[in-house]
Order: C-alpha cells, then sequence, then structure tokens
C-alpha cells in the first residue's frame, strides 16, 4: 500500500464507520482497532516526516484528480504535517489509556465513544492538513459535532450544559468562518489556500479586514481566546478525562493552526500581528489568574490549558521566526505535558463526583505512581528546567526580548509565577496533607500507566535533550513562515 | 615555739589579717533588727571602714549576720544559706532573741538559741542593738579571727550529726538535701 | 567521558538510584548516598578548573567548566554536601520517604554544581531552576504546611528566577550569546539603562535565594522547618549560590564608575543584617534563630563584596566560606539537640551541657566564630570587612555591621544559654550524647573555624585566585598564603593572627592552672538546684532556669522596629492580589449567552476597531 | 629565647602594674563614693585586701566545667586586651604585643571577656545569672554604638586604625584628639559611662535587683580572679582612652594622672546617678552618643 497523507482522513473515518460493525463481531474489536488505525496513521507519520524533512520538500496529495486550485488537495508540509504527526502519536498514545478506562461501567457506550473519539481525531488532523479554506471549515464541523457529542457523553445534567455553552459559542464560530468563506471567495473566486493567498494583495483592503476578523473571531473561540473562551472550562470539565486530554492537545492546536494559517499564509497582514499578541497577552493573564482561585482540579487545568494557549498566540503575535519557532515547540510541549496532567489528574479525582482539589489531599500516598507523573506534568508546564516547557518558555522570551517587548516578557513572568503558585499548591496538598476524604481510589491500570509513563519520558528526554526535536521544530517554522514556498509547492502541483 | 599548736606561721598571720579586714556580710533580717543596718552601713557610723560590706549571695559572703529571732520556717533558710557560704565563714547572732528567744520565748514556732542550730562565732544581745553594739560585734569577731579562734565552721562540721538532729527536731519535713561536703 | 558531565551524571543518576534503591534495598541507601557523594567529591577535586566543556542546544552555545571562583563555593558545596550527607544518615535514621529525601537533597547538591559550573546563563538558569524545586520538596518534607512557608519558598523563588530570566533574555537580545565571557565583555556596550535593569533583576534573582531584604520573609521558616541535615546545606552552600551570583554581578556586569548600585546593595545588606540580628535576637526556638541568623550573615558578606575593595572583596568571600563551615555546624548540632531531645524550643530544653558534651564543643566553637571574637575565624572575616570598609570610606555602613555584630552576641549566648547551660533538668537525665556520624562532622566543621583563626592563609589562598578571576589584582603581600597570620589593611594596619593567638591560648592556660590548682583539694561540684535563692529550697522539680523573653528589656528598647514584619506587607498585598483576581473571575460567570454576547461584542469592537488601527 | 624570655617578664610587669593601679583606683572609687556619703570609707588599699581574703578562701564551690572558666576567659580578655594596649609612648617600656593590633581587634577583644564569664554564669543555672547577662550584653549593644562610632570617626579622620598611629598623629600635630574631634571624645566618654557600669549603668551586677546577677555564684577564687581581671580591665580601658583621646603618657606619673582623671567621670557621674533600667539604659546611649557619634564621623570625614 503506498503511503499518503490522504490516508490520515481516509483510514479514520472508515474506521469510524466500521467500529459498529466490528462491534458486532467482537465486543473487543471496538476498543482495538482505533489503537490499530492511530499506530498505522502513527508510522506513516513517521515516514512521510521522514520523506519532507530529508527532500525538503513539502507532499501535496490531490485528491479525486482535481489539481489545484480546483480540487480538494491535502498539503503535509512540515508545520502541517509535524502537526498531524504529533496529532495521531498523541492519539495513539490516548487511546492506549483509554483502552481500559472505565470499563466496567461504560461497556455499552464504549461504540460511540470510540466513533467519536476517531472522528474527533480525523477532524483535528484533517484540519492541519487541507489545503482547502472549506474543506478546512468541514473537518472543523466534524470536530466541532464530535466534541459537542463528547462534551455531554456523560448524560449529566452538567455535561449537557456544558455542551450546550460549547454548541451555542461553537456555532458562532461555524457561522463566521462560513461567512468569512463565503465573503473571501466572493473576492477572489477560488476556495484553494494557497491560490487564495497568491491573489489576496487584490483584495480590496476593507474586505480583507472584515474577513479577516471573521477569521479571526471565528478561529479565535475554537483556540480559546479571550473572550471568546468562555465554553471552554465547562467542555473540559465534563468530558471523559480522556477526551479533555484531546481537546487539550489536539482540538485547540487545530484551531490555533487555523488561526495562524489564516493569518500567516492567507492574509499575511503584519498589522493583525499586535492584536493577536495583545490577544495573547489577555488571555493568559486572565485565564491563569482565574485558574489560581479555581477549587476543582479538572477546571484548574482547564484555565491552565487556556493560558497556554494565549502564551502560545503571543508567540505568534510577535511573528519572528524564533518566536515562531517557540509557538511551535510549546503547542508540542503543551500538548503532552497538558496530556499527561490529564491523563494522570483524572485518575487522581476519578470517582470524586465534585472533582474537588481538596480530594487530592494526601493522595501522594495511595496513588504513587500517578501523582509522581502529575507531579512531573506540574513542573514541566510551569517552565521549570530540566523538563521540555522550560526550553519553549524559554525561546518565547528570547523572542520577545529581541523586539524589546519587555512589558510582555514581564507579564509572562507574573502569569508565570501564578501558575507556579496554583500547581504547587496542588502538589502540597498530594504529598503534604493527611488524606480525609474517603472517597475511594482507583488505580490506574497498566496501559493507561504506560501511556502516562510515555508522555512522562517524553517530557523529559525533550527537557533534558532539545535538540531531539527541535530540526523538526525549525522546518515548521520555516514552512510556516515561508508563504511563496507554500504557494508554490502547492500550485506547482497543479500545473503538471 | 615550733610546737605551740596555737602559734601561726607568717601565712596564716597574712590569711587572718585580710580575712578579718575584709568581711563580706550577708545579713539575714529576719526580724525587727534589720532596721538596725543601714544606720550601721551608712554615713553616721560606717562599717564600711571596718571593711564590712554588703554581698548580695551566700556564695561571696563571710559573715551571716543575723538579726533577730528564726521561726522555724525561717531557720531552714538560714541553714541553706549557711550551708552555701564558702569556707572560713562566720555567724553573727544579732539581737536577744537568737540568744534565748527573747521577747518571743514562749512561742511555739520561733528557736529559741540559735547555737543549737548552726554555730555562732560572736553573740550581740541587746533588743535591739544599736549600731554601736553591732560594730562592737565586728570588732571582736575580728578579734577571735585574728587570733585564729573563729571556727564555728570547723565546729559545724565536726558535730554536723549532733546539729542536724537539732535542726531535724525543729524541721519536721526535713525539706534539705544532705549538703556534699 | 568529560568529568563535569560525569559529575552531573553521578549526582543526577544516583539522586535517581537512590530514590530507587529505598524502595528496594532499603538498608544500602544511607551507604550509597554518602559513597556516591565522596566519590563525586573526589571527582570534583581531581577535576581541574582548566576543564572545558563546549555544545550547544537549541542553537545555543553553552559551556561547562569551573572557573577559580566557582571553584572557591564548589569546595563549599562539596565538603558541606559530604559532611550533611553523613550527618543525615544518623539524623534521618527511622524517618519515612527518605527515598524521597534523598533524592531531593542529591538532586539539590547536584544543582548546585552544575550552577557553579556554568560559563553561560542558560545553563546557570537551567541549574538554578531545579536547585530551587529540589529544594522546595525539601523545604516541605516535614510535612504540614504551616503558614505556607514552602508556597512563599516557592514563590519568592520563582520571582526571582523569573526576574533573573528576564534579565538573561534581555541581555542575549542585546549581545546575541549566552556565554559569560562574552556578556562580561561586552555588557558595558548596551544602554546604561537596560544595563542597570539587567543588574538589578539579576541582583533580585540572587537576592532571593541568599535571603536580602526585603525579599528575605521565606527564609526564617524555610530554613527552620526543613530537616536540619539539609538545612545545613541550604543555609551552608545553597543560600551561597545567591552570593555566587551578587558576586558576578557586582564584579562583572556593574561598571565601577556604577558606584550607587553597590552602594544600594551595601545599604540593604547592612539593614538585613541589623533587622535579620534583631529578629535572631528575640526568637526562642534555636532553629529559627538560627534562620535569622543566617540572613544576617549573609549581609555581612554581601556588604564585603558590595564594598568594592580588594579586602572587602576578601573579607566577604572569607566569610561565605566560614559562614557555610560555622552555620552549618550550628544547624547541625541543634538537630543533634532536636533529635536527642525532641524540641529545639529553648524555652522548654536547658542544661544539656554535660549531657552532650561534644555537641557542646562545637556550638561553642562556631559560636565564637560566628560572633566573631578572637582567636577563632570569624574574627579574620570581621576584621577584613571592618578595615576594608573604613579604609574605603563607608563610615555608616561599618557602624550598621558593628551594630549588627555586637546585637550578634546576644542571639550568640541565648543559642548557648537556651540550650546548654540553665538548670540541669531530672527530664533530661536520660539525654545521650548524639551518635558518632553525626558529631564527627560537626567536629571537623569546628576544627576549620579553630584553624582559620590563626592561619587563615589556607581559606584565603583559593579566594585569592577566585579574586583574581573576578578581576581583583592583589595589593597585599601574598608570598605564603598558607602561612599568612598576620592581616593588613590599606592603611598598614595589621593584626598578627599567630601573637593574639599565643596571648589568648598562652594566659587562658596559665590562668586555668592557676585557677584548678589553687585548692584543687576542697573544690566542689554541685548540681545546679544549688543555687544562692535568697534561702529559698529548690525542689529538684522547680525549673528555676530563666528562659521565657529573654531579651526582653532589649525587646522594649528597639520595639518602633519590630511593630510590623515586611512579611505582612507581603501578605496583604497577597490578599490584595486574590481579591483582585476573584473579581476577574466573574467574567465567567457560566452563563452560555454572556459568552455568546462576549463573542458578538468581540467581533463589533474588532470590525469598528480594526478599520482604525489595523489600517484596512 | 632571650627575647622571650623579656617579652614575658615584661608581660609580668605590665600585668602587674595594670593590676595594682586597678586595684588602688578601685580602693580610690570607694573611697570617692564614701567621701560624697560624708563617710569615712575603707582604706584605699581595701580591695588588695578583699582579693587576697577571696583567694585565701578554703573551699570553692561550681556548677560545672564552664563555671570554672568563666573568670579564666574573663582574666584571658584582659590580660590579652592589656598586651595589645600601649602602656606608654617613651621608652620600650611595657610595649609588649601592641604593634600587633589594632582598635578594631581591641574593640572585641574587650568583649570577649564578658562573653565567657556569661557563659560561666550560665551554667550556674541561677536566673539572677542569666537575668545579669542578658542585661549586660543589651547595655553593650548600647554602648558599643557611639564607642564604635567614635572610633570610626578618629581612624577615618587619621587613616590609622592602629593606636599607635593615634598616639603618632598626636605627637606630631601635639594636639590631643579630644581635641582634633571633641565630638568623637563626647561620644566616647558617655559610651565610656557604659563600659565602666558604674551608676547609673549598674545593671548587670545591681545587688539589690538580681543579686549581683552573673557573679552571684561565685565566690572564692573564682571571684577573687574576677576582681583581679576586672582591676586589669578598668586599668586598660583607661590606658586606651588615655592613647586614643589624651596623647598618651611619657611615664608613670603623666599616665596615673591622666587616667585617674578620666577615671574620676564615670566615678563622678555615677556616685550622684540612680540606675538605670535596662532599656532606659540602651536608648541613653542611642540618644546624645549616637548624635555625637554621627556628628563625629560628619566631622572627620568633611
Amino acid at each position: 500500500m503506498v503511503i499518503s497523507p490522504v490516508q490520515y482522513i481516509a483510514i479514520p473515518l472508515i474506521a469510524a464507520f466500521l467500529i459498529p460493525l466490528f462491534g458486532k463481531l467482537n465486543k473487543e474489536l471496538v476498543r482495538i482497532i482505533p489503537g490499530l488505525v492511530l499506530l498505522y496513521l502513527s508510522y506513516i507519520s513517521v515516514v512521510l516526516m521522514n520523506q519532507v524533512i530529508s527532500q525538503n520538500t513539502m507532499i501535496v496529495e490531490i485528491i479525486a484528480g482535481w489539481r489545484p486550485p480546483w480540487g480538494i488537495n491535502l498539503v503535509f508540509s512540515p508545520f502541517s504535517g509535524f502537526l498531524a504527526s504529533l496529532f495521531s502519536m498523541l492519539g495513539f498514545i490516548i487511546w492506549m489509556y483509554t483502552y481500559n478506562f472505565k470499563r466496567e461501567v461504560e461497556d455499552a457506550q464504549t461504540e460511540k465513544f470510540y466513533v467519536l473519539m476517531m472522528m474527533l481525531i480525523t477532524g483535528t488532523i484533517g484540519i492541519v492538513l487541507t489545503g482547502d479554506i472549506f474543506n478546512m471549515f468541514v473537518f472543523l464541523e466534524i470536530t466541532a459535532i464530535s466534541a459537542y457529542s463528547l462534551t455531554a457523553f456523560y448524560r449529566e445534567r452538567d455535561g449537557a450544559e456544558a455542551a450546550f455553552k460549547y454548541l451555542l459559542v461553537g456555532s458562532f464560530a461555524s457561522f463566521f468562518i462560513l461567512l468569512a468563506i463565503v465573503l473571501l471567495y466572493s473576492q477572489v473566486g477560488t476556495l484553494n489556500m494557497a491560490d487564495i493567498a497568491q491573489k489576496m494583495p487584490d483584495v480590496n483592503p476593507y474586505m480583507k479586514g472584515v474577513i479577516l476578523m471573521l477569521f479571526f473571531v471565528g478561529f479565535g473561540i475554537e483556540a480559546e481566546m479571550f473572550p471568546l473562551n468562555g465554553w471552554a472550562p465547562d467542555v473540559y470539565t465534563q468530558a471523559p478525562g480522556p477526551i479533555g486530554a484531546i481537546f487539550a492537545g489536539m482540538v485547540v492546536k487545530a484551531g490555533i493552526y487555523g488561526l495562524v494559517r489564516v493569518i500567516f499564509t492567507l492574509f499575511d497582514v503584519h498589522e493583525i500581528f499586535p492584536l493577536l499578541m495583545i490577544m495573547g497577552v489577555i488571555t493568559m493573564a486572565v485565564s491563569e489568574v482565574i485558574a489560581l482561585r479555581q477549587g476543582k482540579l479538572k477546571r484548574m487545568l482547564a484555565y491552565s490549558s487556556i493560558g497556554q494557549m494565549g502564551l502560545v498566540l503571543v508567540a505568534f503575535g510577535i511573528g519572528t521566526h524564533e518566536a515562531v519557532f517557540a509557538a511551535i515547540f510549546l503547542m508540542f510541549n503543551h500538548a503532552v505535558i497538558k496530556s499527561l496532567l490529564f491523563l494522570s489528574g483524572t485518575y487522581l479525582v476519578y470517582h470524586s463526583k465534585e472533582k474537588n482539589i481538596s480530594d487530592l489531599d494526601g493522595i501522594g500516598k495511595s496513588l504513587p505512581f500517578t501523582s509522581f507523573l502529575f507531579a512531573l506534568g506540574s513542573l514541566a508546564i510551569v517552565g521549570l528546567p530540566p523538563f521540555a516547557g522550560f526550553w519553549s518558555k524559554l525561546y518565547i522570551l528570547m523572542a520577545a526580548a529581541d523586539v524589546r517587548l519587555i512589558a510582555v516578557i514581564a507579564i509572562i513572568l507574573a502569569v508565570s509565577v501564578v501558575e507556579i503558585v496554583y500547581y504547587f499548591r496542588v502538589l502540597h496538598r498530594i504529598y503534604f496533607r493527611e488524606r480525609i476524604s474517603t472517597i475511594e481510589i482507583k488505580i490506574p491500570s497498566f496501559n493507561a500507566k504506560i501511556s502516562m509513563l510515555i508522555l512522562a519520558i517524553v517530557i523529559i528526554v525533550i527537557g533534558v535533550y532539545p535538540d531531539l526535536i527541535s530540526g523538526l521544530i525549525e522546518r515548521a517554522a520555516t514552512d510556516l513562515l515561508d508563504k511563496q514556498h507554500y504557494i508554490q509547492s502547492v500550485l506547482s502541483v497543479g500545473l503538471h | 615555739m615550733y610546737n605551740d599548736k596555737n602559734a601561726q606561721t607568717i601565712v596564716d598571720y597574712i590569711q587572718n589579717f585580710t580575712r578579718k579586714n575584709s568581711l563580706f556580710m550577708l545579713a539575714y533580717g529576719t526580724g525587727c533588727g534589720a532596721i538596725e543596718l543601714p544606720a550601721t552601713l551608712t554615713s553616721r557610723y560606717d562599717a564600711e571602714r571596718l571593711g564590712v560590706r554588703g554581698a548580695a549571695t551566700p556564695r561571696q559572703a563571710d559573715l551571716l549576720l543575723i538579726t533577730g529571732y528564726l521561726s522555724t520556717k525561717t531557720l531552714k533558710r538560714v541553714i541553706r544559706v549557711y550551708e552555701q557560704m564558702q569556707d572560713p565563714k562566720y555567724v553573727i547572732g544579732f539581737g536577744s532573741c537568737t540568744i534565748n528567744g527573747g521577747m518571743y520565748w514562749d512561742s511555739y514556732n520561733t528557736i529559741k538559741l540559735l547555737d543549737k542550730y548552726i554555730p555562732v562565732d560572736v553573740y550581740i544581745n541587746g533588743c535591739m542593738p544599736r549600731p554601736e553594739s553591732v560594730i562592737s560585734g565586728f570588732q571582736e569577731l575580728k578579734r577571735l579571727i585574728a587570733a585564729g579562734k573563729a571556727d564555728g565552721a570547723k565546729k559545724y562540721k565536726e558535730n554536723l550529726e549532733w546539729y542536724r538532729e537539732n535542726q531535724k527536731k525543729v524541721l519536721k519535713n526535713w525539706p534539705l538535701v544532705e549538703y556534699n561536703w | 567521558m568529560n568529568s563535569l558531565i560525569l559529575l552531573l551524571i553521578l549526582m543526577f543518576g544516583g539522586a535517581l538510584f537512590a530514590f530507587i534503591l529505598n524502595k528496594f534495598v532499603p538498608a544500602l541507601r544511607d551507604i550509597f548516598v554518602v559513597l556516591l557523594m565522596l566519590g563525586v567529591s573526589y571527582l570534583f577535586f581531581s577535576t581541574g578548573i582548566s576543564n572545558r566543556l563546549n555544545f550547544d542546544v537549541l542553537g545555543i552555545h553553552m559551556q561547562w567548566g569551573f572557573t577559580s571562583a566557582s571553584y572557591l563555593f564548589g569546595i563549599i558545596v562539596v565538603v558541606l554536601g559530604s559532611l550533611a550527607l553523613i550527618y543525615s544518615t544518623a539524623y534521618m535514621k527511622g524517618k519515612d520517604r527518605l527515598g524521597y529525601f534523598y533524592m531531593n537533597f542529591l538532586f539539590s547538591i547536584g544543582a548546585m554544581l552544575g550552577i557553579l559550573m556554568s560559563r553561560d546563563l542558560i545553563s546557570l538558569f537551567f541549574f538554578w531552576e531545579i536547585m530551587t524545586w529540589s529544594s522546595y520538596f525539601i523545604v516541605i518534607y516535614s510535612g504540614n504546611d504551616v503558614d505556607r512557608r514552602g508556597l512563599k519558598y516557592m514563590i519568592f523563588s520563582a520571582i526571582g528566577a523569573y526576574s533573573m530570566l528576564m534579565a538573561i533574555v534581555i541581555v542575549n537580545s542585546f549581545i546575541g550569546s549566552f556565554l559569560l565571557e562574552d556578556v562580561f565583555a561586552s555588557i558595558f556596550a548596551i544602554g546604561s539603562g537596560y544595563q542597570i535593569a539587567i543588574a538589578i533583576l539579576l541582583m533580585i534573582g540572587f537576592g532571593v535565594k541568599s535571603a536580602m531584604m526585603p525579599l528575605h520573609v521565606w527564609a526564617p521558616r524555610a530554613y527552620s522547618e526543613s530537616p536540619m541535615s539539609y538545612t545545613a546545606v541550604f543555609s551552608g552552600a545553597l543560600s551561597k549560590m545567591g552570593v555566587f551570583g551578587f558576586a558576578l554581578v557586582l564584579f562583572n556586569l556593574v561598571s565601577t564608575q556604577n558606584w550607587l548600585i553597590n552602594e544600594v546593595v551595601a545599604w540593604l545588606a547592612a539593614i538585613t543584617s541589623v533587622l535579620a540580628t534583631f529578629y535572631a535576637v528575640i526568637q526562642s526556638d534555636a532553629k529559627k534563630l538560627l534562620a535569622y541568623s543566617s540572613i544576617a550573615q549573609i549581609g555581612y558578606i554581601i556588604i564585603g563584596l558590595a564594598s568594592n575593595t580588594y579586602l572587602g572583596v576578601m573579607a566577604g568571600l572569607f566569610l561565605a566560606v566560614l559562614h557555610a563551615v560555622f552555620k552549618s555546624t550550628l544547624f547541625m548540632a541543634v538537630g543533634a539537640v532536636e533529635r536527642q531531645v525532641g524540641t529545639t524550643d529553648m524555652t522548654k530544653i536547658s542544661g544539656l551541657i554535660r549531657r552532650m558534651p561534644w555537641t557542646f564543643v562545637a556550638t561553642l566553637i562556631s559560636i565564637i566564630a560566628l560572633a566573631g571574637l578572637p582567636p577563632l575565624g570569624g574574627f579574620v572575616g570581621k576584621w577584613m570587612l571592618y578595615e576594608a570598609l573604613i579604609t574605603s570610606g563607608h563610615y555608616y555602613l561599618v557602624i550598621m555591621v558593628f551594630l549588627s555584630s555586637t546585637a550578634a552576641f546576644l542571639y550568640s549566648y541565648r543559642i548557648l544559654f537556651g540550650m546548654f547551660l540553665g538548670q540541669e533538668e531530672p527530664e533530661f537525665a536520660h539525654v545521650k550524647e548524639a551518635p558518632l556520624s553525626m558529631l564527627i562532622p560537626m567536629l571537623i566543621l569546628s576544627g576549620i573555624s579553630v584553624l582559620s583563626g590563626s592561619h587563615p592563609g589556607f581559606i584565603l589562598e583559593p579566594i585569592q585566585s577566585a579574586m583574581a578571576s573576578f578581576g581583583f589584582q592583589s595589593n597585599l603581600p601574598h608570598e605564603s598564603w598558607w602561612e599568612l597570620t598576620v592581616l593588613f589593611n590599606t592603611w598598614g594596619d595589621k593584626v598578627a593572627l599567630v601573637n593574639v593567638l599565643t596571648s589568648i591560648v598562652g594566659v587562658f592556660l596559665i590562668a586555668l592552672a592557676f585557677i584548678t590548682i589553687k585548692g584543687y583539694k576542697n573544690q566542689r561540684y554541685v548540681t545546679t538546684k544549688d543555687i544562692s535563692s535568697s534561702g529559698e529550697i529548690i525542689q529538684p522539680e522547680d525549673n528555676m532556669t530563666f528562659q521565657i523573653d529573654f531579651y526582653k528589656p532589649f525587646e522594649r528598647a528597639i520595639w518602633p522596629l519590630l511593630k510590623r514584619k515586611i512579611d505582612d506587607y507581603y501578605t496583604d498585598f497577597g490578599k490584595g492580589l486574590e481579591a483582585l483576581f476573584d473579581f476577574v473571575r466573574r467574567f465567567y460567570n457560566g452563563n452560555g449567552q454572556f459568552y455568546a454576547i462576549y463573542v458578538m461584542a468581540f467581533l463589533a469592537l474588532l470590525l469598528i476597531a480594526g478599520t482604525k488601527y489595523f489600517g484596512f | 629565647m632571650n627575647t622571650i624570655l623579656i617579652q614575658i617578664l615584661g608581660a609580668l610587669a605590665t600585668i602587674l602594674l595594670a593590676f595594682i593601679v586597678g586595684m588602688f583606683y578601685g580602693g580610690a572609687h570607694r573611697k570617692v563614693i564614701a567621701r560624697i556619703q560624708n563617710r569615712v570609707g575603707p582604706p584605699i588599699y581595701q580591695n588588695f585586701i578583699d582579693v587576697l581574703k577571696l583567694y585565701s578562701k578554703e573551699t570553692s564551690i561550681n556548677h560545672g566545667v564552664m563555671q570554672h572558666m568563666g573568670p579564666v576567659f574573663a582574666i584571658t580578655a584582659s590580660i590579652t586586651s592589656l598586651m595589645f594596649v600601649p602602656i606608654l609612648t617613651d621608652g620600650n617600656w611595657f610595649s609588649n604585643l601592641n604593634f600587633s593590633g589594632d582598635l578594631v581587634f581591641l574593640v572585641y577583644m574587650m568583649v570577649f571577656g564578658s562573653l565567657g564569664m556569661a557563659l560561666g554564669a550560665g551554667q550556674t543555672g541561677n536566673p539572677n545569672s542569666a537575668i545579669g547577662v542578658t542585661r549586660g550584653l543589651s547595655q553593650m549593644v548600647g554602648y558599643e554604638i557611639p564607642f564604635v562610632m567614635a572610633m570610626v570617626a578618629l581612624m577615618t579622620q587619621f587613616h590609622t586604625t592602629s593606636i599607635t598611629g593615634m598616639i603618632a598623629v598626636q605627637q606630631q600635630s601635639g594636639t590631643w584628639l579630644m581635641f582634633s574631634n571633641p565630638f568623637a571624645f563626647m561620644a566616647a566618654i558617655m559610651a565610656m559611662l557604659g563600659m565602666f557600669s558604674y551608676a547609673p549603668f549598674d545593671i548587670v551586677t545591681a545587688p539589690a535587683e538580681v543579686s549581683s546577677g552573673p557573679i552571684s555564684e561565685f565566690g572564692g577564687k573564682y571571684l577573687g580572679m574576677m576582681m583581679t581581671s576586672g582591676s586589669i580591665f578598668a586599668f586598660v580601658k583607661l590606658a586606651l582612652f588615655v592613647d586614643i583621646f589624651m596623647g598618651g603618657a611619657s611615664n608613670l606619673v603623666v599616665l596615673v594622672i591622666k587616667t585617674f582623671a578620666l577615671y574620676m567621670i564615670p566615678v563622678l557621674y555615677g556616685v550622684i546617678s540612680p540606675r538605670y533600667r535596662t532599656e532606659q539604659a540602651i536608648t541613653y546611649f542611642w540618644k546624645w552618643p549616637l548624635f555625637f557619634g554621627f556628628i563625629a564621623i560628619l566631622y572627620a570625614a568633611f
């Protein structure tokens, strides 16, 4: 079988639809097939990334014989490919975690869960890989719909409410993006992103501004930008634990990908960068500050996640090569670390109804392994060496310093202090309080332990030897910033 | 001369000279007699010219001056203080009360004769003795010291059992630790 | 393999291995950590200062290697680390979570070595943070976080570290390199505003670790609540990292014309030392007393460094070494008392001198060194400090130092009296001397204190080469530093230490012999219950020791200074912030409609503002 | 060998001189107080008798080795300080070790004895001793500061920290330092009141309050040694002040005159004063003396 980017979309989608059928054959297959699919995706990620990096090209996959700019195409560039690889590998790890997750209570719903999860992953991968703006909207909708359903997965009142909020705000996002696409199409007459980018200078500046703002708000909602992120904390809290990890690790990243792809490649207007940065700073400051006052673990993680996204936006908003590098590095780090936090945090509050942080008192003795990994994740996310988070934060600061944004540096660091405060408060509770809560604890299953351990090892290895991955990220950053190369690569496929 | 036990060597002579001319006095002011001491020590009679000065604690004192009657309650403190003083040490009984109980002759809880409990080198009688008498008592003590005869402490050590017996007769529940000298 | 990497791998790998070993074979843990540390010490001493290691991470050029300055601090770290670990094997016996403890212990020592071998700012910061969190984990080791001391430590460390990081990235943005030599070489080329900002930010970072006013509020609790075997390292070596950083900043990043920074730092340090001394005086817990005392002592060190004279810097570094020696001895001694008696509250214990004589000897020697009395090493440091300040015209500064060190006599006496002197109580009759593995480190360190008093040359020699690497050239006679026993100031005044020692020891021995032989037969020992008490008869159960409100009159004299603690300001500030945060939190009111309105409003705002400000 | 012997003999002579002078001054102190109180007072040699008697006491009681060593610390400090203070300016008499120490060293050496003594007092377990020690140390913080300020002022004014240097300065200029920097002299003199611990600063050994404080458990030879040490120490302090402020002394007669004149200041100030409370004593030193010290440094520096 020839490996091509189209398999990223096709295989999981097919698998998603076949899962119920296999479920008829054997219950266990329902659980196993997603894993196999994601493993295969990880495999092709490695192959394709290797190809892309070693040959210094990007793979443009034409679907159904329509060449760009007319047909739908998939672009496996260093940046999108990097994210796609990240998503598929992270997806595999999360699948490993979910394999036995809530098996005893949720058996009947397993099929639904995996179908939705596969769709969610497909959607996110689709967003980053597609080279067609309308297609991106479609994948965004796939992602959104499965995300709504997964939010309400437990069929509880709170879950339904969270899903409703998400739906409410998410439909705004869909609407704005669709409107923007329509307006864009009316101006340039094409939906291929490379083509749009090429024709963008011809667009009426006023129209350009309006479209950009619509995209900005639409993707901003998905990217959890302040003040559009009201849905996020509820969703993170109510969705099943591993789904929270997927949200933090993939869905948001896909939203950010959309935002930066639109801003950097399609429009390439530098006037928007300060706005991006300011919104990033506000997002970061507000959400970290709120995270400090949270009493519930998952809400705290959710706000922390939003804060990190704010930091990513700041880095993109600085806009230099170094900053973009830092932003992508942070996206990677955050995906890994926040997944670890969600995965381990889920077990820490497994049976807790309220998921209060105070339920964690003294749990370090009962759940030493999980607590240790949570602690490790906490140290990493606040950017303490020798963990992965340090390097990305350092690079963002360096990038900010290079353009003399001293105030931004100060705010980032002040917010980091806040971050330290609330993470260490949790750690302190985990390790140095007497356990008074009577809530039953849940020992993680073996596969869950392995999946968390993999994430932890990644964090430490990247932290001690960041050069392992910096080459990839460097290429991704170059790719994002080099608009002409993107246009040429995509359109040249069309010309042949 | 060489075999005379009472003869003093030159060292003894110097020692006794210093001892008699430097009396650090711990005045145990139990009764009304304490009022005479300020007069003795201050401008009018000025005992300091004789080398007598007050000492604050028994460790520093050479001379214990007991100025009046001793009840059973104060007796144990006096004994305690006396035993804490370091050799050589002298005791002056001041006023009639220390000699025969004085006006407390019939009292049920005062002791009559101080000498039964601790060795007294010099008594100053009178009720009250005037500062002049006190000074003459000091002089008498100095004379005894010079002659090497103020050996109350030695007597106490030698006859400890007898003193203890007397003390314990009065002091029913014996509060003192046995002294380790 | 390069021995620098080997050093770090041994420390960090050993730390992890100690943790794992504790899970499976707890019996071997103690031996392992001590042997590991001794091995690392050996490796450290065999690693010269010429060894350099260059490599790139993420496109950032880094360099490792010791300079003679960091080597000096490295000696403190490994020697104290080894001794504290030996001490620790007995001190921590029977406590739980020892794997955790030793792992973090070794982590922090490894991180300190890492800091010292860093020749670039990124690895400096990297190891700095490792040191911070590993020490944090030990600070909260003992359990419940009373008044959130651990968190306070972490917050202050984070503030310090991040201001450091800010300075680092700003420096890099100007110079384009993190290497210390590049930074030192071209720092003066950048604008003086940025230059001062960088210096201040870095000094905030180092000031937190060295517990300088007003960044010291974490220190008393953190020092006093971590296990004493670690506090010995914490106060002795870890706080010296701050001093090391100060030295880097003051000598290499602040131009000599910029006397104002030196002056401000020196005055801050002086105020620190005076106030901390006063606080130490009114403490009744031995550990807290020592904690405040540490803060005060580091104040002297920084004054010395900031005086920017040859003698002053030498005094600062000498005091840094010596403070590591005597303060860790004191913490160890207090730890020994804590272990043998169960408390360090001086209002509860007294009269241990005959129960724990060797601990007393170690404490006494260290206290004499601390108080700066001749003929021990503390005097040498103090003398050099005073003379440096006087000869360089810091007239009022020297008064502050004098005030602080005179008031230091008060707490010096307090700690000796509180624990070892006073009434010998029957309830402490069973107390035994600390085990040998706790005594030996204390006595070794006391020996150094003694030796440094008459022959400070053996410490001054490495200090001198350290100062050469800081760019100070000697203007003092230095042919035979090992035998250096005469101290000079720049006016030519001197103290001949051997004469001092001879005089003191000679007179002391003669007088002691005289007083012992004179009347030897009639010399009596009596118990402390047999004291002159105006005739009152003290029963064995009566405790007559005067311990509570020990320095009340002094407290009354200085009460205006003690009225309000700096800590209170921080607490108020923190409360205000939390209230503000709560206010911000109302933005997310949980109502989906509001969120939808936010989205619309935001879009509207963007569309309106976009035309105006973003040029569409 | 010969020089060492001479050195030791010289030291012994100095000690003897200091002891005799100090003892007589102690007697004079008592005599002066007596005369002012309209008494005859003890003979001027009374202190010799007292010390001899104390040494001839038969038993001596201690509570442990630190108490035993307490007076030894005290006398070590006195004698070592004595060794480093120039007694006479002319000739080589009594020069001992005075070229190997300076003022800063002396300031510390003078504290050594009280701290050692405090340790001895501490071991007795007598609460009065501990109270006395805390009073003494607190008071020391009070008077050391103005004293040190005066010293720093002089050091900065004449660019020397050694006492011999100060004497040389005075011999060169022909004026005493008490006139060269009167503010320093004022501060130092007021600090000296505290150093001598006579009334109103006799809070340490206040017999009526804490039954003679630190020394309340010391008797016999211990007390004798402490009195010896005290006499020597008084002489050291006076000689130091004479050296610094009054141009030193060229021969013994001048020395006695100058020291006696200086000695009368605390004595006379004491006899007319009641006793301060500890915090009053501290704040006393931190008012005018501190002010004078401050001015003295300004005066010296500019």
